[in-house]
């Protein structure tokens, strides 16, 4: 086993982990905890896949901002914060569908070339270039999202003071 | 140059997509509704990033890490939404728990 | 050349249109129309080959053809074609004389009578329709429109149940249409039809294989079968007779059923003879099923109305049966007899209708009597009864009588049964008579008096008719006759 | 100069999205009338309108083509394909889109002028609209699912714009958790298709899918596109948020939802898998589970085809019960979501005419209802379709429009809703074999569709009026503002239902001209051109 | 020609009592055309006049390469010449003394339009040259009885009557209905005139200007159909002449008024089914079942009516049975090959009968009662009236010389003569050779009932009196032809209208007229002793107004009981038109609305019952919603890569 398979099933196994504790946890606040380690650890995961532009916007992204906004909206609706997770009535179907799931997307695997795969490397300019390209509608429809998103958002949240 | 198996890697997407289908249907926490959908989309941005491995060329391949870039950039946007719903939802009905908010049914 | 079939189209249409905005002057306008109707009718039958007096030499296919392009689609060719044969034509003026009697019997309707008489005259557009459309699509679309105003006319003006028979109407017949529109694309497209003219699907049909057909026959017997009404499709029927008003009633009896065997005749029976001649079997058992079922289910009615209902089945049951020989002796006593349901049908109808809001009541047991306090309703009422059981001199005997021959000549000894039937029906209208019309008086309310004129002239109207082709019925039966009879083996 | 020549084919997406931003300014400038802003959004979308229409090639407009007709259906170079492409199906759609934009903008008018956000409401409207266009020219996977992702955001806004209503709001959270868990699907089964194809164009998916190494990652892509696109397109099993946010929502944004925005998934169905279908035959690959190679496009057709018939199916069979108007609307909604799948399953050119005229059909019929709805709700009438009864006696002019639209949602001929079915169903029929009996299931449900139009007609027309007639507008405008025009429904709302109305029976008699365009849209789309 | 008589008598519409003028003169009129036809017939040679007009006409076409025609026309040939004159002078007569009995009834226009509808329709029949046309005026016939019968229509029991009466002689029409088709089916096609097969010659008497009946008797194709051809006709023919077991409604029949009942239910529409017979034996030639099953039902019915008749209370029921009787000898003779010979006793009958009727209606007319045993010495008040009963009863019994002696007698000696070819025949001979002794016994016991003695049984009954002239004028007419109407037969213009009627050379024509070797005069003797006896024991029984006199002893109580339940056939009827029909129709009712309807309503339920399970899916938990989603995406995935696979793979590809 190869450096980088030892670390990528370290970081695998902690995503997993981190992934389920978020989920798991009973508290909020503990709950905003484990996302950000998972957001950070995923973040590792792509500088170990060669692509540091986006382990950096995931750790500024979904790591600062995210986690951030998360944590605001549970201070915000603090009642809550520290109730108990309202208990499942369908916690075994979940887990079943959800593992189906996961057995069927495991059955493409299958077809994959097994064995080593070699990961391109593009350093950020490519990436920029590629990005603000011939791709550059992503970036714009983006935008859009944002606009719309944002004015949405301010609207909604404005309404308290009505 | 770093080689890496495509199966530990896609075990670990598809695990992520199950942590966070798992979550969706059992959370009843906004919140973590929320994170649960987070983590479901991070797996998609993982596979686009690891599959630009697979393009049939370098050209192709990079369009996956900016799909990623872009993705993650939406997904922010969707949590900013996400909460403003529920902060507007804690509002109106005092609650962000999903099992208390059936009043539209059958 | 004059588009007259277009011009009549157009004369129904704005007719009902007029009729719709006319307010309380309604009934004049559904009047106007429906004159102006029969005016255009009488100008085809003029022009029709088998009329007295037509001079022209016969044309075989159809008369008064018109056909222009509407929707045109690479894969579909669908046109605005209309024409008319002898089939048709007879039918077409039963839509005309019972729109006009429709429309004077119910002069007095007072409950939003813009609406009634344009719902009616938008019936009587869509029978119309129906029996002049020569292409798939436009038949259908004849076909549905009729529905639609039947469906408000029993909803809203009809009895206490009204409300679920006109549901219960809408999609029975309307699952059958639509089983019916199936077959209809399936034989457009699986015969390679060019356009969804009748010619072109006419001639298509010709190469499908025999399995084919039937499979395509299927579904058409099936959608015509619910509109006949044949058993055990039927039990929209009586609900829907008895519940809807009395205009209602005389034009579904009238005139819907009859859509259902001319589109048997039209679109199935002469698309596809092979089909139809394998199909027969079933058939005619459908046929005896609904001959001995309405009958006898008749014969346990207490209302009138249901009664006649039933009548009505054993009837068109037994214009089935004269389609399903596939002769045109049967042919010709198929259409005849509809024309001869149509009419009587209508007037036992109106007479329910009559002793209904005279005597306040249709249940036969509990008025009786009646010939003293209203003989004209009780002779019309008889001539109707009488007419319906088949007497001789009047309507419907040359049709039963040349249906029966038919039947003989193909099935034999099969006969047997309607002629048996025979009995039975006339047992459940004399019984009827009985009840009703003679014997000691009985709840006959105070103020009961005879007809109201406008009432009066309706059924007269039908009275006279009945008995005008009843001894005459060479006048439609040339007329029939006169149509070639598309599809049967060997024409 | 170049730079204007590069924008002009996009001039209906950027009149929109000028007027958005234009309504977003005067709403921080200070001008909040609903008149105003929903003057420039109804403007705008008719604008547009017109344009889409001229860059079709339509005759008399003639002169406002933005797009060069060579421009149309080309079909890009290999290689250099950009993430957008202009199909002359893509601008049908883009039509009704906008059309559907349109109605709901009008109408929209007549909504209460004392309402809080206006701006938010035209501006979302337009930005939706705007998502709605860019599907129709995408090319390009991830392309689509932004744009609809624009789409989505702005609605799940839109939803929830009555913010102190709280039935609105639990809509919109609705919305918003099955919304984003559709598009995570959807981007997981984006970046499956990536892997196994190498690109997300959607043309280049479609010429290489006859070579595709891994055919059970691509079927795994499909699959999850499918459960992600259909969340849009309300089909079943992923219809459930639907019922409630169309109930939940204000009936103008349900009439949008309805009419407009789903139409988007149907659009992304064709261009997703319209590949597939039509040309993944033979490319076989060892199957996991059932042992020998098969064909995937089959494969899609069978599935496509369960899901159709069950959306249909299960949508006309809980619309049976149901008490309440809207959430009747919207089970009649999903159903014909499911009768338009049909089209995409059969793949041919009739077909796909046939699902397009459907989805005009079903803007027209379905935005109409839904804008009956909200002006009937404004006349004081409850939610539900027993407090309608006695309605075709009062407001008659009403009560025919509405029947309208529920005859035409039956498929009751006269109606446009008619024709697109007979042109849909016959299309299943003249494919033959096994498709005939998609036809058969589709029309044996339009047939038990019957049953609960018929309820809503019988309770408008047969029935007598409730005990106590709800208060009219009269009564209401006492304690808010005046009563609107034409009878307390409003000048424009009544504008937008005659439109509809109208539209409906003009196009049920004589669809040539519309289906003429569409069936050209739709022969070149089957054909591959771009 | 004739048409003019069926159009003066077509022109009916006369009002009030003068109305009833205007028919006797119609009819008067139509009785001199009618005679004058027949008397042209006999004293010329047999004419055949025949006019004919397209009713229905199909063009020749690949399924009938001669068209296909239905036409209606006039036929006057020596049978219906015959019939003309019975017709045309009974019902004149009829008319005219209606003009006495009706004149205290309401609906008096009704009744003489019905009549004289009646009259035009029987015109109608007998001079029909089809039998389509036969059977449209046969129709017609039956209804103008039905109105008739039912004309006291407030009545129950003559409505009951006059719908009893159209649904038994409805069955019978269905029969004949079935006959003709069998008859021209089988048999037309292959028959002398054969251009073209029975579709383009239609129904025709008549072929190439000659009745079928002067081409000689054609060959049968397929005995099989042409005995159930015969079997249907007489079924036809059974009905309306009240043949066994058909006959229940006569009796009943008499609720109408005694005149419609002389005319109609005693001397011509009931005689129209022995008519047809004759008709038909002429041209299918009748084959050894049918002529056996024709003799039998004649010669029981004869026997069966007589018996009931010996009991009834009711003077026009008693007649109504003798009727019966009479026509089932008519029949007996038309079976034994006797055509002519049943015509004779058809034209004798009509007018004794007539007559016969006509004076019990004078009797009914005067005390208001048809209940034999309230009446009783009537002879003195109504002379006229007892004698014309008594000729009518010596003419019904066969008394020499009176007409019912001639013709009663051929058909015996007739009938007799063939039972050494035919020795199945005889039960029926010996049954129809005793009724002579009951009809003698039965119409003399009327007579001792109503006119001996010296005054009536129930005082309470009105003095009795002799009705107007126009009443006694008919009856002393009909006394005339009953007393010489038989010998007519001697006349040799009235031989050749019976046997040029039915078509027979004189080889064939034994019989007419009745030859009496040895043999014959013994039987003849015999019949005479027999009615002689007969009349000697009602005398004896009946003679002195004695009221019961007979001790009522068990047996004979039990016997009266069942003569006057008619064997329990009525109730039979009832029961199974009434009971058994209804019941089933009312099971078939059930059916179709619990279990067709039902079926319909089950799937309504069935939908409803599904539609409200999913519903509850429809939980408002967005959960819930969510795992639908994940659990179709899973389902995807099972028809994307299982089932579609396989079936893909199983079933070829789409």
């Amino acid at each position: 086993m190869s450096l980088p398979e030892i670390a990528f099933a370290l970081l695998a196994a902690v995503a997993v982990v981190t992934a389920i504790a978020a989920l798991l946890v009973r508290e909020l606040v503990h709950t905003i905890l484990w996302v950000a380690v998972f957001f950070v650890d995923l973040a590792a995961i792509y500088f170990l896949l060669e692509a540091p532009f986006l382990g950096v916007l995931q750790l500024g992204v979904y790591a600062g901002a995210v986690t951030i906004l998360l944590l605001f909206g549970v201070m915000v609706t603090r009642k809550r914060i520290f109730s108990r997770e309202a208990a499942t009535g369908i916690g075994p179907v979940a887990v079943a569908l959800a593992l189906l799931t996961v057995v069927f997307v495991g059955t493409g695997l299958g077809e994959l070339p097994q064995g080593e795969v070699t990961i391109r490397a593009y350093d950020p300019s490519t990436l920029s270039v590629n990005l603000f390209g011939p791709n550059g509608a992503w970036l714009l429809l983006l935008g859009l999202i944002m606009l719309a998103a944002v004015s949405g958002a301010i609207f909604l949240v404005r309404e308290g003071r009505e | 140059m770093t080689t890496l198996g495509p199966t530990g890697f896609l075990a670990l997407s598809s695990a992520l997509l199950g942590i966070g289908l798992f979550g969706i249907l059992t959370r009843r926490n906004f919140v973590l509704l929320l994170i649960s959908i987070e983590i479901a989309t991070n797996a998609a941005i993982l596979n686009f990033v690891y599959f630009a491995a697979f393009a049939p060329s370098a050209p192709l391949g990079i369009s996956g890490q900016s799909i990623a870039v872009v993705l993650v950039g939406f997904a922010a946007t969707e949590v900013a939404v996400g909460l403003a719903i529920v902060l507007a939802l804690n509002r109106a009905k005092g609650t962000i728990n999903v099992a208390e908010v059936t009043e539209l049914k059958s | 050349m004059i588009p007259i079939l277009s011009l009549v189209l157009a004369t129904l249409l704005a007719g009902t249109a007029v009729t719709f905005l006319a307010g309380s002057r309604a009934r004049w306008a559904a009047l106007g129309t429906a004159l102006a109707f029969l005016a255009e009718v009488g100008f085809l039958f003029l022009g029709y080959p088998g009329w007295p007096g037509y001079n022209g030499a016969m044309v075989p296919g159809f008369a008064d053809q018109e056909s222009y392009a509407w929707i045109h689609l690479y894969w579909m060719h669908v046109n605005y074609t209309v024409g008319v044969d002898g089939i048709s034509l007879v039918l077409i003026l039963l839509t005309a004389i019972l729109q006009i009697a429709t429309v004077v019997y119910s002069w007095t309707e007072s409950k939003r009578p813009a609406a009634y008489f344009g719902l009616v005259t938008l019936t009587c557009l869509g029978s119309f329709g129906v029996f002049v459309a020569l292409d798939v699509l436009l038949f259908f679309l004849f076909w549905e429109a009729v529905l639609i105003p039947m469906f408000f006319l029993i909803g809203y003006w009809g009895g206490p149940r009204r409300r679920y028979a006109a549901i219960k109407f809408f999609v029975y017949t309307h699952v059958a249409s639509i089983v019916m529109l199936v077959g209809l694309l399936a034989l457009v497209f699986y015969s390679g039809a060019t356009s969804f003219d009748f010619a072109s699907v006419y001639a298509a049909a010709r190469g499908l294989s025999p399995v084919v057909q039937v499979f395509l026959f299927l579904p058409l017997l099936f959608g015509f079968a619910v509109k006949f009404p044949v058993v055990p499709f039927h039990t929209w029927l009586p609900d829907a007779h008895v519940e809807a008003p009395t205009g209602g009633s005389v034009l579904l009896a009238g005139l819907l059923l009859k859509l259902g065997g001319y589109g048997l005749i039209r679109w199935a029976v002469e698309v596809l003879p092979v089909g139809f001649a394998h199909v027969r079997p079933i058939v005619f058992v459908l046929a005896f099923v609904s001959i001995l079922w309405g009958s006898v289910l008749a014969l346990s009615q207490r209302d009138l109305k249901r009664m006649v209902a039933y009548s009505s089945i054993n009837h068109m049951g037994i214009v089935l049966l004269a389609i399903g020989l596939g002769s045109s002796l049967g042919l010709l006593a198929a259409v005849l007899l509809m024309f001869a349901h149509g009419i009587v049908s209508a007037l036992l109808f109106m007479s329910a209708g009559t002793v209904h809001h005279t005597f306040g009541t249709r249940d036969i047991p509990s008025v009786g009597g009646i010939t003293p306090t209203t003989p004209a309703l009780s002779t019309m009422m008889m001539t109707g009864s009488l007419a319906s059981l088949g007497l001789p001199a009047l309507i419907s005997f040359p049709a039963e009588f040349v249906a029966l021959l038919a039947t003989w000549e193909a099935l034999g000894y099969l006969v047997l049964l309607p002629l048996a039937v025979l009995v039975v029906t006339a047992g459940f209208y004399l019984w009827m008579m009985q009840r009703m019309l003679f014997g000691p008086p009985r709840g006959i309310p105070a103020d009961a008096h005879d007809v109201p004129t406008h009432e009066g002239v309706a059924m007269g109207l039908l009275v006279a008719l009945s008995v005008l082709f009843g001894v005459l019925p060479g006048l439609l039966v040339n007329v029939i006759a006169n149509s070639p009879v598309k599809g049967f083996p060997g024409t | 100069m170049d730079a204007l020549a590069m924008a002009a084919p996009f001039a209906p997406e950027l009149v929109l999205l000028a007027a958005a931003l234009l309504v977003f300014l005067l709403d921080v400038l200070g001008v909040r009338h609903l008149e105003a802003l929903g003057a420039i959004g109804t403007a705008a979308t008719g604008t547009s309108l017109l344009l889409v229409i001229a860059d079709l090639g339509f005759g008399p407009l003639g002169a406002l083509r933005t797009l060069g007709a060579s421009h149309l259906d080309a079909v890009p170079a290999p290689g250099t394909a950009p993430l957008y492409a202009f199909s002359s199906f893509g601008l049908v759609f883009q039509g009704l889109f906008l059309l559907a934009a349109f109605l709901v903008s009008l109408a929209s008018l007549s909504r209460p002028s004392h309402e809080r956000g206006a701006a938010v409401f035209f501006g979302l409207l337009l930005l939706a609209t705007l998502g709605m266009l860019l599907v129709a020219i995408a090319s390009d996977l991830i392309f689509l699912l932004l744009a609809i992702e624009l789409t989505s955001i702005a609605s799940y806004i839109l939803v929830g714009y009555t913010r102190r209503d709280p039935r609105s709001l639990e809509a919109a959270m609705k919305f918003y958790i099955i919304g984003a868990l559709s598009s995570t699907l959807s981007f997981f089964g984006a970046s499956l298709l990536f892997g196994a194809y190498g690109t997300t164009n959607l043309y280049a998916i479609r010429a290489s899918a006859g070579a595709v190494g891994y055919p059970v990652l691509a079927l795994l892509g499909f699959g999850f596109l499918l459960a992600g696109l259909a969340f849009k397109t309300t089909l079943v099993p992923f219809h459930a948020w639907a019922v409630d946010v169309y109930d939940g929502a204000p009936s103008d944004v349900s009439a949008f939802l309805a009419g407009g925005t789903k139409k988007i998934g149907v659009f992304a169905f064709f261009l997703v898998f319209l590949g597939p279908v039509l040309y993944l035959r033979g490319t076989g690959g060892a199957n996991p589970f059932a042992g020998p190679p098969f064909d995937i496009g089959p494969v899609v057709q069978v599935t496509l085809a369960v899901v159709a018939v069950l959306t249909m199916t299960v949508g006309n069979v809980l619309a049976l019960l149901q008490r309440e108007m809207k959430r009747m609307l919207a089970y009649s909604s999903i159903s014909q979501a499911g009768y338009i799948l049909i089209g995409v399953t059969i793949g041919t050119a009739p077909a796909l005419a046939g699902a397009t005229l459907q989805v005009l059909a079903h803007v027209l019929m379905k935005s109409g209802a839904f804008l009956v709805v909200a002006a009937v709700a404004g006349l004081g009438v409850g939610p539900l379709i027993d407090d309608w009864r006695g309605l075709g006696a009062r407001r008659p002019a009403l009560s025919v429009a509405f029947a309208l639209m529920l005859l035409s949602l039956a498929g009751v001929p006269l109606t446009v809703g008619f024709v697109s079915k007979f042109v849909l169903f016959s299309a299943a029929v003249q494919a033959q074999g096994l498709f005939v009996w998609l036809a058969v299931a589709g029309l044996l449900n339009s047939a038990l569709s019957v049953f609960y139009y018929g309820r809503v007609l019988k309770a408008i027309f047969f029935d007598p009026a409730t005990p106590t007639p709800a208060p009219s507008g009269a009564a209401m405008g006492a304690a808010g503002p005046p009563p609107l025009g034409a009878g307390g429904i409003g000048y424009a709302r009544a504008a937008a239902i005659g439109l509809i109305a109208v539209a409906i029976v003009a196009l049920g008699l004589y669809p040539q001209p519309v289906l003429g365009a569409i069936q050209s849209a739709a022969t070149h789309f089957v054909a591959g051109g771009a | 020609m004739s048409f003019v008589v069926v159009g003066l008598l077509g022109r009916r519409m006369p009002r009030l009592e003068w109305g009833g003028w205007v028919a006797v003169v119609c009819s008067g009129a139509a009785m001199v055309v009618g005679v004058l036809i027949g008397l042209g017939e006999v004293l010329g040679p047999a004419t055949y006049v025949d006019r004919r007009y397209t009713w229905l006409h199909l063009a020749p076409s690949s399924g009938y390469p001669n068209g296909f025609s239905l036409v209606v026309g006039t036929l006057v040939d020596p049978l219906s010449a015959l019939m003309l004159i019975v017709v045309t002078v009974v019902g004149f007569l009829v008319m005219l003394y209606s003009i006495g009995y009706m004149h205290q009834d309401r609906g008096l226009p009704r009744y003489y339009a019905e009549l004289s509808l009646f009259l035009a329709a029987m015109n109608g029949l007998v001079l029909s040259d089809n039998l389509l046309e036969f059977f449209l005026f046969w129709e017609l016939v039956g209804l103008c009885s039905y109105f008739l019968i039912g004309f006291y229509y407030e009545k129950p029991s003559a409505s009951s009557a006059a719908k009893e009466a159209f649904l038994v002689t409805r069955v019978g029409d269905v029969m004949l209905l079935l006959g003709i088709f069998l008859f021209f089916y089988e048999y037309a096609a292959a028959g002398p005139v054969g251009s073209g097969g029975w579709a383009a010659n239609g129904f025709l008497f008549v072929q190439n200007g000659l009745p079928f009946l002067q081409q000689g008797p054609p060959v049968a194709t397929d005995p099989t159909i042409l005995t159930v051809a015969g079997i249907m006709i007489l079924g036809g023919a059974a009905g309306k002449s009240a043949q066994f077991p058909l006959h229940v409604w006569l009796p009943d029949a008499m609720e109408g008024p005694t005149t419609v009942s002389a005319l109609i239910h005693a001397a011509t529409m009931v005689a129209a089914g022995v008519y047809l017979l004759a008709v038909t034996s002429v041209f299918i030639g009748f084959t050894a079942t049918d002529s056996l099953v024709i003799v039998a039902v004649g010669g029981f019915t004869t026997f069966f009516a007589a018996t009931m008749a010996v009991v009834h209370p009711d003077i026009k029921r008693v007649i109504a049975y003798s009727t019966i009787s009479q026509l089932g000898y008519m029949v007996l003779a038309v079976g034994a090959g006797f055509s002519m010979v049943a015509l004779y006793h058809l034209f004798t009958h009509a007018f004794f009968k007539a007559l016969l009727f006509l004076a019990a209606g004078s009797v009914i007319h005067a005390v208001g009662t048809q209940d034999l045993f309230k009446m009783g010495g009537l002879k003195k008040a109504m002379p006229l009236t007892a004698a014309a009963f008594a000729i009518g009863g010596l003419a019904l019994a066969g008394i020499p010389p009176f007409a019912g002696f001639w013709s009663k007698d051929d058909v015996l000696a007739s009938v007799y003569s063939t039972l050494g070819s035919h020795p199945y025949y005889w039960p029926f001979f010996l049954l129809a050779f005793f009724s002579v002794f009951l009809t003698a016994y039965y119409i003399f016991r009327v007579w001792f009932l109503v006119f001996s003695g010296d005054r009536p049984r129930d005082p309470t009954l009105p003095p009795a009196h002799e009705g107007p002239w126009v009443m006694r004028v008919p009856l002393v007419v009909l006394s005339a032809f009953a007393v010489g109407g038989g010998a007519l037969v001697f006349f040799p213009g009235f031989q050749r209208l019976l046997l040029k009627g039915v078509g027979f050379a004189g080889s064939l024509a034994a019989g007419i007229p009745p030859a009496y070797t040895a043999t014959d005069l013994l039987l003849s003797g015999g019949g005479v002793g027999l009615a002689l006896g007969g009349l000697a024991l009602a005398w004896w029984l009946w003679g002195n107004g004695r009221v019961a006199p007979l001790p009522s002893s068990t047996a004979t109580r039990a016997m009266r009981n069942v003569l006057l339940e008619r064997y329990y056939f009525k109730a039979g009827y009832d029961w199974i038109g009434g009971r058994g029909i209804y019941t089933l129709a009312r099971a078939a009712d059930f059916f179709d609305q619990f279990v067709i309807d039902g079926t319909v309503h089950g799937f309504e339920k069935g939908f409803a019952a599904l539609s409200d399970r999913l519903r509850r899916l429809q939980s408002g938990l967005v959960s819930d919603y969510a795992a639908y989603v994940v659990a179709g995406l899973v389902t995807v995935f099972v028809l994307l890569l299982l089932v579609a696979p396989y079936l893909v793979g199983r079933f070829g590809g789409t």
